[in-house]
C-alpha cells in the first residue's frame, strides 16, 4: 500500500462526491423559480439513496466476480471481504474498501446527470424508484461490463478512462429516452423557459471542474505520471471547449455568454473523460475543440428539430459529449501513453481499439435505452410517472416538497 | 382613460400578454404582489415545523385604456385568467385623470 | 391631491430623486415592474436558444402631490426621463381622494 | 370602494394581516416598494466607502373595500403601525369605479 | 515523515477550513433576509480569531503537557518548540506544525457552530467576547481532556475519533444553555421564520459534506486503511440518515423536502463522527438510520414543547447527533478496526467502553453548559448581549453592521 | 518521483483553478446587477485562454532555456518534452508535466485578477486581446525573470514564494494602470456601487481561502515541512488581516463588516503570499496585521483622493497586499526556514535580501505598468476598448451576452 495514492484517491474521492453537490447547483440554477428544490433535490438525494445501494449491492455487482460479462456476483454483498488491503485486480496500491469508495461516487453522479433531462415535471417518488432501478438494471452492468474483471466490453479491448461511456453515454441515452417517454413540459415551444438564477449555475460549473480533477485525475488509481497527463488533458479539453462554444456563439449570435461558456467548459470536460488518459495533449486540444460545435449543435438544432424535451441537455451536453469521447479514444489513444490500451488509435494506424470503440458505444446506446425503456414502462405501471397540469404549473416545489426556495427573500417578513 | 388593474395567477400571464397583444393593446406593466383573499394559502414545511403561507405570489398587471376599450380588456383578463377555482383574483378599475408620454409629451388617449 | 405614477427607466431613478428633490418634494414610493409598450424587447440567448424578452425591466415612482404641483413635477420628470427614444415611459395622473400620515393621523395636503 | 393603499414599514406586516382579518377584511395585495420621505436615511459602509441609502424598504398594502368600511380600516392600520417615529408610512385613499371577481364575474361589493 | 500522510493532511487541513465558510452559508441561507450577513459574519469572524488565539495559547492549552487531566500547559506558547518535526505522541508520520495546523481548524469550526442558536438577535459584540473565553473556557480543556496526552477522559479509556464530542456535544449543549439565556427572538411561536434563501443552505451543505472526508477522514492522521474506513462510515452514515429524514417527513407531512434532506445529511455527517474510525461499516448504517429520526423529534417536537429558540437547530442537529455518536461508539466500536481502542463495544459483549462513552458524554454535557452558563453571565455583568428590540425588527445587518446582503439585488440602480 | 508530493501538487492544482471561479463570484456578487454575468465572464474565460496559451507557448516562455535573464525559449513549444520525468530544475520528485500543469492554473487566475479593475465597463472582445497580450508581454516575462533558471529577479537573489509579485503586484499594478486609461464609470463619484449580492462575494472569499492553501502550500512543490510552513504563515495572515480589517472598521466607522471581514482576509491571503514559505509564524502575524490598515487605506482614501476607478480593488488589495508582502518578505525572511532564501531578512541584520525586494518590487511594477500601458494602447488602435454610455446604463449582461443573470427570478414566468 502506498501512502501517497492513498492520499490521492481519498481527496479524489470527496472530490468526486463534491461534484454530486455541483451537479444539483448547476441543473438547479437553469429552471424556473417554482422548481428549483425539486431540481436540487433530484440529485442530491441520489447521494444518500445510490451510497446505500453501492454498499449492499452495487460494488459487488459491478466488481464482483464476473458472471457471463455482463454481471458480478454477491461475492462483497454488503462490501463483506471488502478490505483495507489492496485488491490488485483493480489497484494495487491502495486499499480495496478505498477503491469501493472512491467508485460508489461514481455510482451517485451518474443518475444525478440524467435528472437533467427530467426536471419540471417529473414526480420526486417516480424518480426515486426510477433511480433505484436504473442503477440495478443499467449502472452496474455497465460498470461491470466495461471495468469488472471479465467485463465483455473489457475484454473486446474497449477502453473507457474515466467513465466516459459508464457515466456520461449511458446516462446521457437514458435522460434522452426517459425524457422522450415522459413528455414536453407544458408550453414546451410556446413559452420561453429560462434559467431564474445564472450565477448559481456558475457555482455549479466551477465545482463541477474542481471536482473533474478527481473524477479523471483519481481515475489512474495512483498519484503518478498517468495521473497528472488525466488531468493535463482534462483541463486542456475543457479550456479549448470553452473557447469553442464562445466562437460558436460569437459567429452564430454575435455575442458569447456566459453560460455557454460554461456549458462549452462541462461539454469539454464530459468528451475527454473516456479520453483522458490515453490520448496525447494535443488531441486533447482536438476533442475539446471539436466538443463544443457538435454539442451547440445538438442542443440547438437537433433538439428544436425533433422537438424532445432535453429540459437541461443532460443528453445534448454529456450523451454526445460522452459519445464523441469514446469514438475519440479510439482514434487518439496511444499505447505508449498508457499500455491498459491494447491497440493504438486510428490515427496512428491500427483500426482495433477503433472498431471496439464503436461497438462498445453501440452497445451502451442499446443498452441504456432498452433499459431505460423497461423501467420507464414497468414503472408506470405502478405509479404515476408525471406530475399533472396543475401541479406543474404552481411548481414541483410546492406540488412536491412543501417548500419554496427563497421564501422570504424579498424580506417582506 | 381608464386602469385596469388585474391581480392574476402568475402562470397565466404569458396567455395575457398574447391574448391583449390580439386586441392590439400593447401597453402594459407588471408587477410582482402577494395577495390574500378567499384561497387558501398553503402549508410549507422547515425541519419539521409547519408553515401556514397566507400570502400567495401573484401578479399584478396594470393596462390603462380608453374608457372605450374597458370591456373588452376586462373580457380578455377573465377569458385566459379564469380556472373557475378561489383565487383566480380580481380586476380594479379606476379612473385616470391624465397620461403623458414622457418621449414626446403627447396626452390623453393618443399617449397610451 | 393626485398621485403621479411615472413608469421610468431604471436608469434615471437617481437624477429623478435629485431633480424632485430639487423641487422639495421629498416623498415618494418607487416599486420595480416590467413592462411592455411600444417599445421593443431583446433578445437573449440560453445555449443557442433565442428568447424573446418582451417585458422589459422599469421602475414605477409614485409620487402624491398636491394638485398645484402636479405640472411641476410633471415636467420635472420628463425633463429627467425624455431620452427621446422608444421606452421612455408614460405618467398617469388618478385622483387620491384622502391621505392620512400614520405617524400623526394628519390629513390632507399636511400629510404629505 | 375605495382602495387603500398603505406604505408601511415591513415588520407591521404580519401584524397588520392580523389585525385585518380580525375586522373580516380578508382581500388584500401586498407589493414591495421603496420609499423616501422626510424619514432619513442610514448610512452603509462598504470597503470603506460610505454609502447613503436614501430609500428605504417598505411595503405597499393595498386594500379595496365598501365606501363604509373605510375609516375603520384606516383605524386599523393606523393602530398597528404607528410608532411615532418619523418612517411610520401614509394612507392614500383614492376612488375604485368597478370591481370584478375573476372566477365568478361578480362586481359591486360582492366581489371584494 | 511521510510525504503521502503530510499531503493528506495538509489538504484535509484546507478541507476542514472550507467547513467554516460553508457553515456561514448553510446557516445564512436559513436565516431572514434582513439578518444574512450578521449570521454569515457570525461564523466566518471565528476563522480569523480562533485561528490566532490557537496559535497563540490554543494549541498549547489542548495539547502541551498535561496538568491535572484537564489542561495543558504553556510549553508551546505561540507554537515555539513546534517544528517540521514529528510529535510522536500525536502523529508519527506528519510535522508536528501540521497536526497544531489541522487542529486549529476545529477550533475554529466549533465556536461557529455554537451560533446557529444565538443568530437574528445576539450583539455582534458579545458575540466575539463569547467565541474567545468560550475557547478558553470550554474547547481547550475539552479537546485536551479527550485527546491530550495524559487527558482524564482519555486516560478512562473513552473514545472520539474526530470531534463528536469535543466538536459537536460540546458546541451543542453550549448552544442550548446560550439559546436559553439569550431569550426567544421577537414574535418567536407566532411568527414564522422561514429560511430566505434554500439553494444557500444547500451550497453550504455540499461544503460541509466534502468538508467533513477531511474532518473525519484525516482525523486517521495518516493516510492508511484507517483512513479509508472512516471515510467509508462518513459517507454511509449521511447518506443513511439523509434517506431516513426523507422518510420520516413522508410518513408525517406526506413529502420530503430538500432542507429535510440537507439537515438529515448533515446530522447523519454530525452522528457519525465519533465513531467513524471505530465502528463496522454495517453499524455506520445504524447509526446514520436511527440520527435523523431522533434529531428530528428533538427539533420538531421537543423544542416546541420547551419552547426555547434554537435558531438554527445547533443543538437540535449537532449536540443530540454528537450525543447518539457517542453512545453508539460505546455500543458499535471494534478494537480490530483501530486499537487505539482499550476494549470493544457493548453489542460485542464488553461494558467497559460503553461505560466510558457515557460518562464522558455526560461530564461533556455537564462542562459545556457550566461553563456557557458561567460565561454568558460573565459577560452580561459587561455588556448587553442582546440587540434591543428596534434592532431586532430592523435586522441585525444594519443595526450591527451598517450593510444589507443584497443591497442592489432588485436592479433599480 | 514521489507519489505523496504527487499527489500533493496534483490537488493544489484543482485547488488553484478552483480560485479562478471563485475570485469570479468574488468580484460578481460586488457589482451592481446588470452587470454580474460579464464580470463572472471577464475572469472565467481566462480559464479557456490562458490555459490553450500555456500549453502552447506560455509554459516554455516561462521556463523554458533562459534568454537573456527575461524570457525562455521555445524549446517545450507544445509542452513538447515535457514528460512524466521530473525536471530537477523546478521540482526533483512530482512529473514535469505536473509541475506545468500547476504553474498553468497560475497563468490563468493572474490576469482574472486584473480585470476587477476594469468591470462595468470594459468591451469584452477588447478584454479578450487584452488577456491575450497581457499574458504575452507580461505575465510570462515575468514568471521568468523571478522563478525561471537564469531569470534576472532570481539571479539577483530575490525571492517570490508563491507570487506575491509574480502574480499579485504584476496584476494589481497592471488594473491600476489600466483603469486608469479606461476612464471611470458613468457617474462615478455621484452614483454609489453597492454590491448587488454579498453572500456571492462570501461563497468566492471561502473559495479562494481554501484554493490558497493549494496556491501558497504547493508552491513547496513537496508535501513537506516547508508546505506546511507555508499553509500555517498562510491562514495565520489571513486570520489576522481578517482582525485587523474589522478592528480599522470598528475604529472608523462603528461596525465591522462582513464585506470588510471578507476583503481583510482577501487581503491577508494576498500579502502573504510572496512570504508564507520564508518567514517565521510570528512575522505572518505581523504581516497579516498590517496588511488590512495599509489596504484600507489605499481603498478608502487613496482611491478617493487620486479618482481612479479601480471598481472592485484589484490594486487596492492584490497590487497593496503584494507590494507589502515582498518588503515584507525582504524584513523577515530567514534562511533557516527555508534556504532557497540567499540571505536573511532586515530584522535579522542583512540589507542584501531587503536590498533585492526593493529593487524586485519596483522592477515588477515599472514592467507590468509599462507593458500595460504599451498593449492598452495598441489595442485602441484597432478596437474600441470601453463600451458606449448606452451599453453602460444598459448593463453588459445585456450589452455584451444579451442575457441577465436572474431572468426569471422574479417567479413572474
Ligand atoms: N379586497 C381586496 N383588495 C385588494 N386585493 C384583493 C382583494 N381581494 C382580493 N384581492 C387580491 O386578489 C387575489 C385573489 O383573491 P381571492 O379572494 O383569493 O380569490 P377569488 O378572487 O377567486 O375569490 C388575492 O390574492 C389578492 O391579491
Ligand atoms: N397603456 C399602458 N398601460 C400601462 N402601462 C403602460 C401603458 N403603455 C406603456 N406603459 C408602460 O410604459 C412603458 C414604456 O412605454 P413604451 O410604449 O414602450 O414607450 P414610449 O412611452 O416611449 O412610447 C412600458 O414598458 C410600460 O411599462
Ligand atoms: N408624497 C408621497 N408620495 C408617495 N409616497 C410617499 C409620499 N410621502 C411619503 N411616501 C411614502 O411613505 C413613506 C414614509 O414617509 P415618511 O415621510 O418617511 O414618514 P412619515 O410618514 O412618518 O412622515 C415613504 O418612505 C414613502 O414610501
Amino acid at each position: 500500500m502506498n501512502s501517497g495514492d492513498t492520499a490521492f484517491i481519498i481527496i479524489s474521492s470527496a472530490m468526486v462526491l463534491f461534484m454530486t453537490p455541483g451537479l444539483a447547483l448547476f441543473y438547479g440554477g437553469m429552471v424556473r423559480r417554482k422548481n428549483v428544490l425539486n431540481t436540487i433535490m433530484s440529485s442530491f438525494f441520489v447521494a444518500g439513496l445510490a451510497a446505500i445501494m453501492w454498499v449492499l449491492i452495487g460494488y459487488t455487482m459491478s466488481f464482483g466476480t464476473d458472471i457471463g460479462g455482463i454481471i458480478g456476483n454477491f461475492q462483497w454483498f454488503g462490501l463483506n471481504g471488502v478490505t483495507a488491503d489492496p485488491n490488485p485486480d483493480y489497484a494495487a496500491t491502495i486499499p480495496h474498501t478505498l477503491f469501493a469508495t472512491y467508485q460508489m461516487m461514481f455510482a451517485i453522479i451518474t443518475p444525478a446527470l440524467i435528472t437533467g433531462a427530467l426536471v419540471e415535471r417529473m414526480k420526486f417518488s417516480a424518480l426515486f424508484v426510477f433511480t433505484a432501478l436504473w442503477s440495478i438494471v443499467v449502472y452496474y452492468p455497465m460498470a461491470h461490463m466495461m471495468w469488472g474483471v471479465g467485463g465483455f466490453m473489457r475484454e473486446m479491448g474497449a477502453i473507457d478512462f474515466a467513465g466516459g461511456q459508464v457515466v456520461h453515454v449511458s446516462a446521457g441515452i437514458s435522460a434522452l429516452v426517459a425524457a422522450i417517454l415522459l413528455g414536453k413540459r407544458k408550453g414546451y415551444g410556446m413559452t420561453s423557459y429560462h434559467p431564474h438564477n445564472i450565477p448559481l449555475v456558475f457555482i455549479g460549473t466551477g465545482i463541477l471542474w474542481f471536482g473533474w480533477f478527481g473524477f479523471n485525475g483519481g481515475s489512474a488509481l495512483a498519484a503518478n505520471g498517468l495521473a497528472v497527463h488525466a488531468i493535463l488533458t482534462t483541463n486542456i479539453s475543457a479550456a479549448t471547449a470553452m473557447l469553442s462554444w464562445m466562437l460558436v456563439e460569437k459567429i452564430k449570435r454575435g455575442k458569447p455568454t456566459m453560460l455557454g461558456a460554461a456549458t462549452g467548459a462541462v461539454a469539454g470536460l464530459a468528451t475527454i473523460t473516456q479520453a483522458a488518459g490515453f490520448v496525447p495533449v494535443w488531441a486533447a486540444i482536438i476533442i475539446g475543440g471539436i466538443a463544443s460545435p457538435i454539442c451547440f449543435f445538438a442542443i440547438g438544432y437537433v433538439k428544436n428539430k425533433f422537438k424532445f424535451d432535453d429540459a437541461l441537455d443532460a443528453f445534448g451536453c454529456h450523451g454526445v459529449g460522452g459519445i464523441i469521447g469514446g469514438i475519440s479514444t479510439g482514434i487518439f489513444a496511444q499505447r505508449s501513453i498508457n499500455s491498459y490500451a491494447r491497440w493504438d488509435g486510428l490515427i496512428f494506424g491500427d483500426t482495433r481499439l477503433f472498431t471496439a470503440q464503436v461497438i462498445s458505444t453501440l452497445i451502451t446506446i442499446v443498452f441504456a435505452a432498452v433499459g431505460t425503456f423497461v423501467i420507464y414502462k414497468f414503472i408506470s405501471l405502478f405509479m404515476n410517472i408525471r406530475v399533472d397540469d396543475r401541479e406543474e404549473l404552481e411548481g414541483l416545489d410546492i406540488a412536491e416538497h412543501s417548500e419554496s426556495a427563497y421564501p422570504s427573500f424579498l424580506g417582506m417578513d | 382613460m381608464k386602469e385596469i388593474q388585474a391581480i392574476i395567477r402568475p402562470v397565466v400571464l404569458e396567455e395575457l400578454k398574447e391574448e391583449l397583444s390580439a386586441l392590439n393593446i400593447r401597453g402594459l406593466t407588471i408587477g410582482q404582489v402577494m395577495g390574500c383573499g378567499s384561497q387558501k394559502g398553503w402549508t410549507e414545511f422547515y425541519r419539521g415545523s409547519e408553515v401556514y403561507m397566507n400570502v400567495l405570489p401573484k401578479v399584478r398587471v396594470s393596462i390603462v385604456v380608453p374608457d372605450a376599450r374597458v370591456d373588452e380588456t376586462i373580457n380578455a383578463i377573465i377569458k385566459v385568467a379564469r380556472t373557475g377555482e378561489v383565487g383566480d383574483g380580481k380586476i380594479f378599475i379606476t379612473n385616470v385623470e391624465r397620461v403623458v408620454r414622457i418621449r414626446t409629451g403627447e396626452e390623453g388617449d393618443d399617449a397610451l
